[in-house]
């Protein structure tokens, strides 16, 4: 039961009350360039929310086998050299190498595979696929994991590691999709010419991060509610 | 995207560049990891330990031992064993978490060898309304915790207190108040009595007899 | 059904009987007066033509010749822009000094007379069709659609109802209205005759609460022809046959159809009579019955104009304008269009004169869309005004399509109750044009 | 749009053609139009819906409504007149809808708040909230919730809970905690265990009686105290169809039946009633949702916006951080807006036009 | 062993494996998900300046590029690169550059406000497409309404409006063309500039003279006494007449004078100044086939109505 | 974006101070290419973090161009942005130490955002743009004048949000004590907002850029190195 509260709120602190765009400010590049039409804000969202579940999947698995401190693999790689049990190998230090290539190797699969197989879509996601990689989203994510994972008070494993993925990412394909029917309805006002384009779209995304700060505290209301339902 | 050729020298003859960055970057990294690494885990360290004698009066810094204590709810949980120079023990540093009002807030808390007493708090990190919840990381705000009981929960009300285990909410943040002082009542309630056992267990001579247990 | 009732203003030319136009000077045949092809000239310059003469041939299937509407001679070809924009070639006929028909007798050739009901089985569907377009005939309610299309039989779609569109919604105008009071009889006849040439099982004839005296002159001319007289409930734009349909039949004609779509066909009661005239006495469509009404005219009345009068001749057989006259709508003013010089010519569609004054078309500034919803609220046809409007402006042609723009049939509601003054409707033409062809 | 080149011809035109005077003037149809209905009349009746909800504020809170309101007002128009200046654009504070925003605005900041956050909450309001967008009718937010969240997200002393409460004041009604406030606490100790249901009840013996809050005998924000007073202004409103009774409708529907089942599983200290007579709920119904700019087109729309809106809001109600959730409730549904119009584009009449083959 | 060497050790050796995994699982896909594409397309749109300004006829710089790649069009449609840019093109696609004449646009009116007749007060969207819908806006239905939508639709700031008719500044207009798809009577052309200044018919009324003079104090009444006169030159398209810029030489200035002398209403006039380098461009150029001048104007492609 | 055999592209294009001068104002990596958004928003609730981070970044762009530069005659085409990749991480991971290191308390409050220079988009473009195709002293003098431009742009951010927010630069007092702080600035929708009006500004001030006496001086450089 404490593990499905924890769950719920990862899952909503990542969708809504930290939304990765509009409160971590993670995705920004998608999030501003591939907002103008909602069909493709729409699959756009979906295409991160996919990698970002992948490559945290992946990226856990790495850092809990290998790069974690007292991760098992290279323990065994170790000891079967003879080291002694009690040193711990930290290999913590590749985690952002491994990451980024985890990631990078990840979208370009997927580009191809859609690009061979769903011609459609690629054509409608077009550049933005590649854009995927060098998105902060996926890889925040990931960074997010390894905090966890290395934090002593509250360890993470893989269903927590994912419901931060999925949070994140659903969190972030709403606020895209949101965005970009707000921008289309922008491109029917008269915007001062100035702000056109990125200003105004960075000042929608202001109001809405204020419109997302009333979820400040749900965090907690749910906490207590559930606490007190469970009870 | 472009298309590489495959054929001559293979996928792996053709990236013999990137390979050999890899190993060389691999290297590095390990290198300077080896030789950074003491300093940073210093800095972790110091954070917790800087404000160890302030938590827990009298404690020396350098005496401190972390151990893992197993709490009421079966999780494992660091905890620091502060001494004084002499080396006997003075209480305790138990780090805790909850949620605050916007986000987490991870605090220390500063206990007698007993736990009969909180000797002190000191929020570590929190990411509170700034101009209102932040007012936690003040020091009048830390200073309120300072000698309330450990034995009972702490209660968190909007007048003077009245009691001796009442604390004051900061006036516009009540709810992060409260959230401070539910962190601190969570973790003793885990806490306790396991740190009871160790302290009796443990060191029942260097307690003093003011903070021994029953 | 949803839509708007603007102030009626029809007591203006109500209780004016129909007047006939003196034979004006000269008249211009546009050569291009319906929806469709173009006519071709038939007579060189300064050929002398008779009453009903032929002056420009149909070419095609959806066209429709035009004829001499007075006895005169030609002149040069020249060119008119027509209220509805389109810039075409008219041939001008000077009047002769003798004219076959003026006044009265023109009047009980066109309108006036006997129309037996009876024996009129022994007209064949083609004849009737061959008669039908041979005078010229198209539609008087507005479009200027050729009747003879209309009536044309087809196999795979039957036709079930006739509608006989006698709603005349628009504002000021009352030449349907004085129609039905005047001659109920050739609009019966007509009626029947269509009916025949189309196979329609029943006839209905629909007018609105507002013209009571007309159904019941209507009532009494179709006794035992077993054509019903349907009052609806006065609004705007009942008279549109989207409307017309769902208000008598129930049922919705499919957008971008035709109401023969749901077995119907919808007439107007002018082109009843026309049709009425052509059948059973040979006679093409040379006048038809126009209304010059508002508050810039001195005296509004319902005139008998040759087609191809010019809107001048109309004006001063009316006692001309008053000073603060500023705007000419051909048509009623919620559809109509409005002309930029009285020198052009009335074209077989043409249903009246609305001549505003100065006050009355002052409009408010033009601000932003607030959004309000109103026009939404009074599309009769439920669409999003403002929404095809604004993408249209901004060229936006996905978004106008997303929105259903082709299904607008440009009847002003919207635009009339936008606290906005939001020219939606030109913004919506506009949209049309401009959206992709093929 | 008419920026930059066009305007000059455009004036030229106009001008020289004035001179000229010809009698002829030709346009687009129709030639006639409702010549009663305006903007500026929109927008006045919404002053006079909002006229009861005034009085009442002036009646309960004395002066402070009436320099909150007046301070508001007035900053929003000189804001107006200078947003337009920049763009170097004729003035449009005529139309009315400064006024409103301001009124608005004034109504649903507190008593106390100091006169620095009403004057930077009307020119938030107007600049952020309206003139970035081009002015009225393109904003996306209701520039008054703009302003507010802005200046309670940086003020949050001034506008939190505790600065509606003082015993140093000669109002009366200012000596307790808002009802939501008393209502959000007790359900939360009630669910951490502070407290017994017996003490709960005690404790909102204060807020129970339904009439105080339908009259408005409470703390609470300048126009959110009576809901008397804004069922007559917005009945007026809906009467008139300057605002949509579908949005007020959908918000008191959805907000009964979510706060009838938190109230069933215990997580709000409030009946249903309650929580649809307290606080801003009505008053954001009748006047902050309903505004049309940022409020869908349609009636399906409509209604669905109106939904969102009391959903969100007894949501944000239990489980938020915050007492109230009308401002962030109609900032949420106002980012969906443009969906929901794309989303409930109606059935033509004949069905849907044939959409041409795309290339 | 330390554990220095061993941690050394052990992260090269994990990256090297990764890398060697990575190059063969993409090397591997990269193979088996493979799309033959076109790799010039991303040339060519390196090579185009990436104004986006339409001129080219596609809509957007990218799409010209696909286009090209694709070998629906040629070179040199793009009037912001100039010559240097359809070089770069010709370069990346390998062929030949065809044609590189500097084309500037061409209003063909020439009537300021007041020598157009019987203009009605117009009331209703200011824009040239949307006046155009409405009749009797002015008397001459092929003439310049003089809204500007040709003036916002020039991204260079080359179309002014004077009195009513757009005006176009040589100093500033590229040939792009946008303003031409933008006129709603189609007056606007796209003339092949040989000189610096190019004589062009100034009027595209194609009605009858008592029609045109009835409307318009100086619009072309199409007297054919310019196609008399220099007969090769300049052809009636109908009442308008239609110069031949294949025939054009700008040396035989007499032959040019005559057909300015010539015509009654003085509706040839010289326009333009395209800049030197445009012309030393140019010089050694075959020359381009003619634009012809498509007057069809009018109103008559609006919808009847419905 | 790949071009076919960027090994053995001649050695053209901008000059190192053309470079230079490019980064800071002409392509001001973050109000004029938007690029590297997600830090530029993330740390500039305060001058300190935002220097720290521009600093960070800078070091991690020279490094890489410089790198990138030396390697460009190495790389083949489908496998440039994976040695580019590499090569950032790298050096990202040894900013992230030395942080953690010699500037605990800034790198603590950093968070995950010195990770993320690796997917700033500004480094990997510059390797492509400039680095890959040119020589080291190009590269370099592109990196440093990037790196000035992108702490410009961080700069000014930071000081609006910290000036509004807190009423300090640098943590020093610079407003009246009656100031009342706007909490926002301190928050997200603070830095979306400033950015938006800031950007705003620098358009404006582009578009009017022929009168104002910066863009002057940039012209007068530019002239006179033609
Ligand atoms: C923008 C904003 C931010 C707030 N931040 C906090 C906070 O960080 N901590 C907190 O306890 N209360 C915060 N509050 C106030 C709570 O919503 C609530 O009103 C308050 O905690 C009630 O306690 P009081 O009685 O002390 O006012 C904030 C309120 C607002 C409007
Ligand atoms: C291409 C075309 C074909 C048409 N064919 C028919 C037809 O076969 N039968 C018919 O009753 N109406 C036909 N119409 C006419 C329309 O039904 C309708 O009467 C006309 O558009 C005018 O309607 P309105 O006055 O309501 O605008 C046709 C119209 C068009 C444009
Ligand atoms: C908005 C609108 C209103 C109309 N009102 C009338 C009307 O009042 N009377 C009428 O005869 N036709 C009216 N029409 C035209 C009808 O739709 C239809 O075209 C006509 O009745 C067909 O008859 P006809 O072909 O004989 O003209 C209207 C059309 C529209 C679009
Ligand atoms: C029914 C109604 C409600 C309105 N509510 C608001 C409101 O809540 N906030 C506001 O700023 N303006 C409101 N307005 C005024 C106006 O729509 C507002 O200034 C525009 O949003 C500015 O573009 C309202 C207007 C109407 C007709
Ligand atoms: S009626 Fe006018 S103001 Fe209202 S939504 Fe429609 S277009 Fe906009
Ligand atoms: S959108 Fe078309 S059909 Fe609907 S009210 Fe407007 S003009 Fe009439
Ligand atoms: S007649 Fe010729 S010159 Fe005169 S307005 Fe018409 S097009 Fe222009
Ligand atoms: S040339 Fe065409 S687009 Fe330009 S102002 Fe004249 S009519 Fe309008
Ligand atoms: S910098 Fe974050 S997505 Fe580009």
């Amino acid at each position: 039961m404490e593990t499905l509260t924890a769950l719920i709120l990862i899952f909503i602190g990542a969708a809504l009350i930290n939304n990765f765009v509009l409160h971590y400010f993670v995705g920004i590049c998608p999030f501003l360039g591939v907002s103008r039409r909602v069909d493709t804000a729409f699959g756009m969202g979906c295409a991160v929310t996919f990698v970002i579940s992948i490559s945290t999947l992946l990226n856990w698995t790495f850092t809990h086998f290998i790069l974690r401190p007292g991760a098992p693999l290279p323990a065994w790689v170790w000891q079967s050299l003879g080291g002694s049990a009690q040193t711990q190998i930290d290999l913590s230090v590749l985690s952002y190498i491994i990451y980024i290539f985890v990631i990078a190797s990840s979208v370009q699969f997927v580009e191809m595979y859609v690009r061979r197989f769903f011609p459609p879509l690629y054509k409608s996601f077009g550049v933005f696929l590649p854009l995927i990689t060098t998105n902060c989203a996926i890889l925040f994510a990931s960074l997010e994991v390894l905090k966890h994972m290395q934090d002593s008070t509250e360890l993470w494993g893989l269903p927590q590691a994912l419901a931060l993925a999925l949070g994140g990412g659903i969190g972030f394909t709403l606020a895209i999709a949101l965005m970009a029917g707000i921008r289309e309805e922008l491109d029917l006002c008269d915007v001062p010419r100035a702000l056109r384009g990125a200003g105004i779209a960075l000042i929608v995304a202001g109001i809405m991060a204020m419109a997302f700060m009333g979820f400040t505290g749900v965090e907690k209301g749910v906490e207590t509610a559930l606490g007190s339902l469970l009870r | 995207m472009t298309q590489p050729t495959p054929g001559k020298g293979g996928y792996i003859g053709q990236a013999w560049l990137v390979i050999l960055l890899a190993l060389l970057y691999g290297g590095g990294l390990a290198g300077v990891e080896n030789a950074l690494s003491g300093k940073i885990k210093a800095n972790k360290r110091a954070e917790t330990y800087s404000v160890i004698p302030d938590l827990v009066p009298g404690s020396d810094p350098d005496k401190t031992d972390e151990i893992m204590v197993r709490g009421e709810n079966a999780k494992e949980g660091l905890v620091y064993r502060t001494r004084r120079t002499d080396g006997s023990h003075v209480g305790w540093v138990l780090p805790a978490a909850g949620q605050g009002f916007a986000d987490r807030i991870e605090l220390l808390i500063g206990l007698d060898s007993g736990v009969t007493t909180v000797r002190g708090m000191y929020v570590l990190n929190q990411r509170e309304t700034p101009g209102l919840g932040d007012y936690i990381t003040r020091a009048d705000f830390q200073d309120l915790f300072r000698d309330k009981p450990a034995d009972r929960p702490l209660a968190v009300v909007k007048t003077d207190p009245a009691a001796d285990n009442e604390i004051r909410a900061l006036s516009g943040a009540t709810i992060s108040s409260e959230s401070v002082a539910a962190i601190v009542n969570r973790a003793l309630a885990n806490f306790r009595e396991p740190l009871r056992a160790l302290a009796v267990e443990r060191s029942p001579g260097n307690a003093r007899p003011d903070e021994a247990v029953e | 059904m949803r839509g708007v009732h603007p102030p009626e203003r029809k007591d203006l030319a109500e209780r004016a009987p129909i007047e006939v136009l003196p034979t004006p000077a000269e008249v211009r045949i546009a050569l291009l007066q319906h929806l469709g092809a173009p006519c071709e000239a038939v007579h060189k310059p300064r050929t002398d033509v008779a009453l009903g003469d032929v002056v420009g041939e149909a070419k095609g299937f959806v066209s429709a010749p035009v004829h001499a509407s007075i006895s005169g001679t030609t002149g040069r070809m020249s060119v008119a822009t027509l209220p509805n924009g389109r810039h075409v070639a008219v041939v001008p006929i000077r009047a002769a000094e003798e004219q076959p028909l003026s006044d009265r007798a023109l009047f009980d050739d066109v309108l006036g007379g006997e129309w037996p009901t009876a024996g009129l089985e022994q007209c064949e569907p083609e004849q009737i069709v061959d008669a039908v377009r041979e005078a010229g005939l198209v539609g008087l309610g507005g479009a200027a659609f050729p009747t003879h299309v209309k009536l044309t039989r087809n196999e795979d779609r039957p036709i079930r109802t006739l509608l006989i569109n006698g709603c005349e919604c628009e504002p000021y105008l009352t030449a349907d209205y004085a129609l039905m009071m005047e001659a109920p009889k050739p609009i019966v006849a007509g009626a029947l005759l269509a009916q025949r040439a189309a196979g329609a099982s029943e006839v209905i004839i629909c007018t609105e609460d507002n013209k009571r005296e007309a159904a019941e002159s209507l009532r009494q001319a179709a006794e035992g022809t077993g054509i019903e007289v349907r009052v609806l409930k006065t609004k705007y734009p009942q008279g549109g046959e989207k409307q017309l349909t769902v208000a008598v039949l129930g049922r919705e004609v499919p957008t971008g159809g035709l109401p023969l779509d749901i077995g119907a066909v919808v007439l107007n009661v002018g082109t009843a009579a026309a049709t009425a005239r052509a059948v059973m006495r040979g006679k093409p469509l040379t006048h038809r019955v126009l209304t010059v009404s508002g508050a810039g005219i001195r005296q509004a009345k319902n005139l008998l104009v040759p087609v191809g009068a010019s809107y001048r001749d109309v004006v001063d057989c009316c006692g001309g304008l008053i000073p603060e006259a500023a705007r000419f709508v051909a048509g009623g003013p919620m559809m109509g269009f409005t002309i930029g010089s009285l020198d052009v010519p009335v074209t077989k569609g043409a249903s009246g004169l609305t001549v505003l004054t100065q006050a009355e078309v002052r409009k408010a500034e033009e601000t932003t869309c607030v959004r309000c919803g109103r026009c939404v609220d009074v599309c009769p046809l439920n669409l999003v005004p403002t929404k095809i409007a604004m993408a249209s402006k901004a060229n936006d042609m996905e978004l106008a399509q997303r929105h259903h723009i082709t299904a607008c049939m440009e009847c002003g509601c919207c635009a009339y109750v936008c606290p906005a003054s939001i020219p939606l409707v030109q913004l919506i033409r506009l949209g049309k044009v401009r959206l992709p062809k093929g | 749009m008419a920026e930059g080149k066009a305007e000059k011809p455009d004036a030229a035109a106009t001008a020289e053609s004035k001179q000229e005077a010809p009698a002829v003037r030709v346009a687009p149809s129709p030639h006639i139009s409702k010549t009663a209905l305006t903007t500026r009349w929109m927008m006045s009746d919404v002053l006079v819906g909002l006229a009861p909800v005034v009085a009442m504020a002036v009646v309960l809170f004395r002066w402070y409504a009436v320099v909150q309101i007046g301070l508001c007002v007035l900053t929003c128009l000189v804001a107006e007149t200078l947003f337009c200046w920049m763009r170097r654009r004729p003035t449009s504070i005529d139309d009315g809808s400064a006024v409103v925003t301001g009124a608005i605005l004034g109504l649903s900041l507190p008593w106390s708040a100091p006169w620095h956050i009403a004057v930077i909450g009307s020119v938030v309001a107007i600049g952020l909230g309206k003139a970035v967008f081009g002015g009225l009718g393109y904003n996306i937010f209701n520039p008054a919730m703009v302003g507010r969240a802005f200046v309670m997200l940086s003020f949050a002393r001034e506008l939190g809970a505790s600065a509606y409460v003082t015993d140093r004041s000669q109002l009366d009604v200012v000596t307790q905690a808002t009802p939501l406030t008393i209502a959000k606490k007790v359900a939360a100790d009630l669910a951490a265990g502070a407290i017994t249901v017996g003490d709960a009840q005690v404790q909102m013996e204060s807020t129970r009686q339904l009439w105080p809050l339908f009259l408005g005998n409470v703390n609470g924000s300048l126009g959110e105290t009576s809901a008397l007073a804004v069922l007559i202004g917005g009945l007026y409103l809906c009467l008139r169809r300057s605002a949509s009774w579908e949005i007020p409708a959908g918000v008191i529907l959805s907000g009964l039946v979510l706060a009838g089942a938190a109230d069933r599983l215990g997580l709000t200290a409030f009946t249903a009633l309650h929580h649809v007579v307290s606080g801003s709920l009505l008053f954001g119904a009748f006047f902050i949702a309903t505004d049309p700019v940022t409020s869908p087109l349609t009636a399906r729309g409509k209604f669905l916006f109106g939904l969102g809106v009391g959903v969100l809001l007894v949501l944000l109600r239990v489980f938020s951080g915050y007492p109230e959730g009308v401002m962030f409730a109609v900032l949420l549904m106002n980012a969906t807006t443009p969906l929901l119009n794309r989303w409930t584009i109606p059935r033509p009449v004949g069905g849907p036009a044939p959409q041409p083959e795309k290339a | 062993m330390p554990t220095t060497t061993v941690a050394l050790a052990l992260a090269a050796a994990v990256l090297g494996l990764l890398a060697i995994a990575m190059g063969f699982v993409l090397g591997w896909a990269s193979r088996k998900f493979h799309v033959a594409a076109d790799p010039r397309v991303e040339l060519l749109q390196a090579a185009l300046p990436g104004a986006n300004c339409g001129g080219c006829g596609y809509v957007g710089c990218s799409e010209y590029a696909g286009a090209l790649a694709e070998g629906d069009t040629t070179v040199g449609l793009c009037a912001p690169g100039g010559g240097d840019c359809a070089q770069k093109l010709a370069d990346i696609l390998g062929v030949e550059v065809t044609e590189s004449c500097p084309y500037r646009a061409v209003v063909h009116c020439s009537a300021h406000r007041d020598q157009r007749l019987q203009r009605a007060d117009y009331d209703g969207e200011r824009t040239c497409v949307s006046a155009n819908l409405v009749a009797g806006v002015q008397g001459c239905t092929y003439g310049c309404l003089g809204f500007g939508d040709c003036a916002q639709a020039c991204k260079y700031g080359a179309i002014e409006i004077v009195g009513g008719l757009s005006t176009i500044n040589y100093e500033k207009c590229v040939g792009c063309g946008a303003c031409s798809r933008v006129c709603p009577r189609n007056i606007i052309t796209l003339v092949p500039f040989k000189a610096e200044r190019m004589m062009v018919v100034a009027c595209s009324n194609a009605d009858a003279a008592a029609d045109v003079r009835a409307v318009c104090e100086v619009g072309c009444i199409g007297c054919k006494a310019c196609a008399r006169v220099a007969p090769e030159l300049v052809t009636m398209g109908g009442a308008l007449p239609q110069i031949n810029y294949d025939l054009y030489n700008p040396e035989e200035s007499e032959a040019l004078e005559s057909v300015l002398e010539k015509c009654p209403r003085k509706r040839y006039l010289f326009v333009g100044r395209p800049t030197a380098e445009d012309l030393a461009a140019v010089a050694d150029e075959e020359l381009p086939e003619a634009v012809t001048a498509d007057f069809k104007t009018t109103v008559d492609d609006t919808e009847w109505r419905g | 974006m790949s071009t076919e055999g960027t090994t053995n592209v001649p050695e053209e294009g901008p000059t190192a101070l053309e470079r230079f001068i490019n980064g800071v104002l002409p392509e001001n990596p973050i109000y004029r290419q938007l690029l590297g958004m997600c830090p530029t928003l993330a740390v500039t609730n305060a001058m300190k973090p935002a220097v720290t981070m521009a600093a960070a970044t800078a070091f991690v762009l020279i490094c890489s161009n410089i790198m990138v530069s030396l390697l460009r005659r190495l790389l083949k085409p489908h496998l440039r942005i994976l040695v580019f990749t590499l090569t950032i991480a790298t050096f990202v991971t040894i900013a992230d130490r030395f942080l953690a290191a010699y500037v605990y308390e800034m790198s603590k409050q950093l968070g995950p955002y010195v990770p993320l220079i690796i997917v700033n988009c500004l480094i990997i473009s510059r390797a492509e743009i400039c680095a890959s195709k040119q020589g080291l002293g190009v590269a370099i003098s592109d990196g440093v004048g990037m790196s000035l431009g992108f702490g410009l742009g961080l700069a000014t951010i930071a000081t609006v949000r910290e000036v509004l927010g807190s009423g300090t630069w640098f943590g020093l007092h610079v407003m009246p004590a009656s100031w009342p702080n706007w909490g926002i600035m301190a928050l997200p929708p603070g830095a979306f907002i400033t950015l938006g009006l800031l950007l705003a500004v620098a358009e404006w001030a582009t578009e009017k850029r022929a009168s104002t006496a910066l863009w002057r001086t940039v012209r007068m450089l530019w002239s006179w190195r033609h």
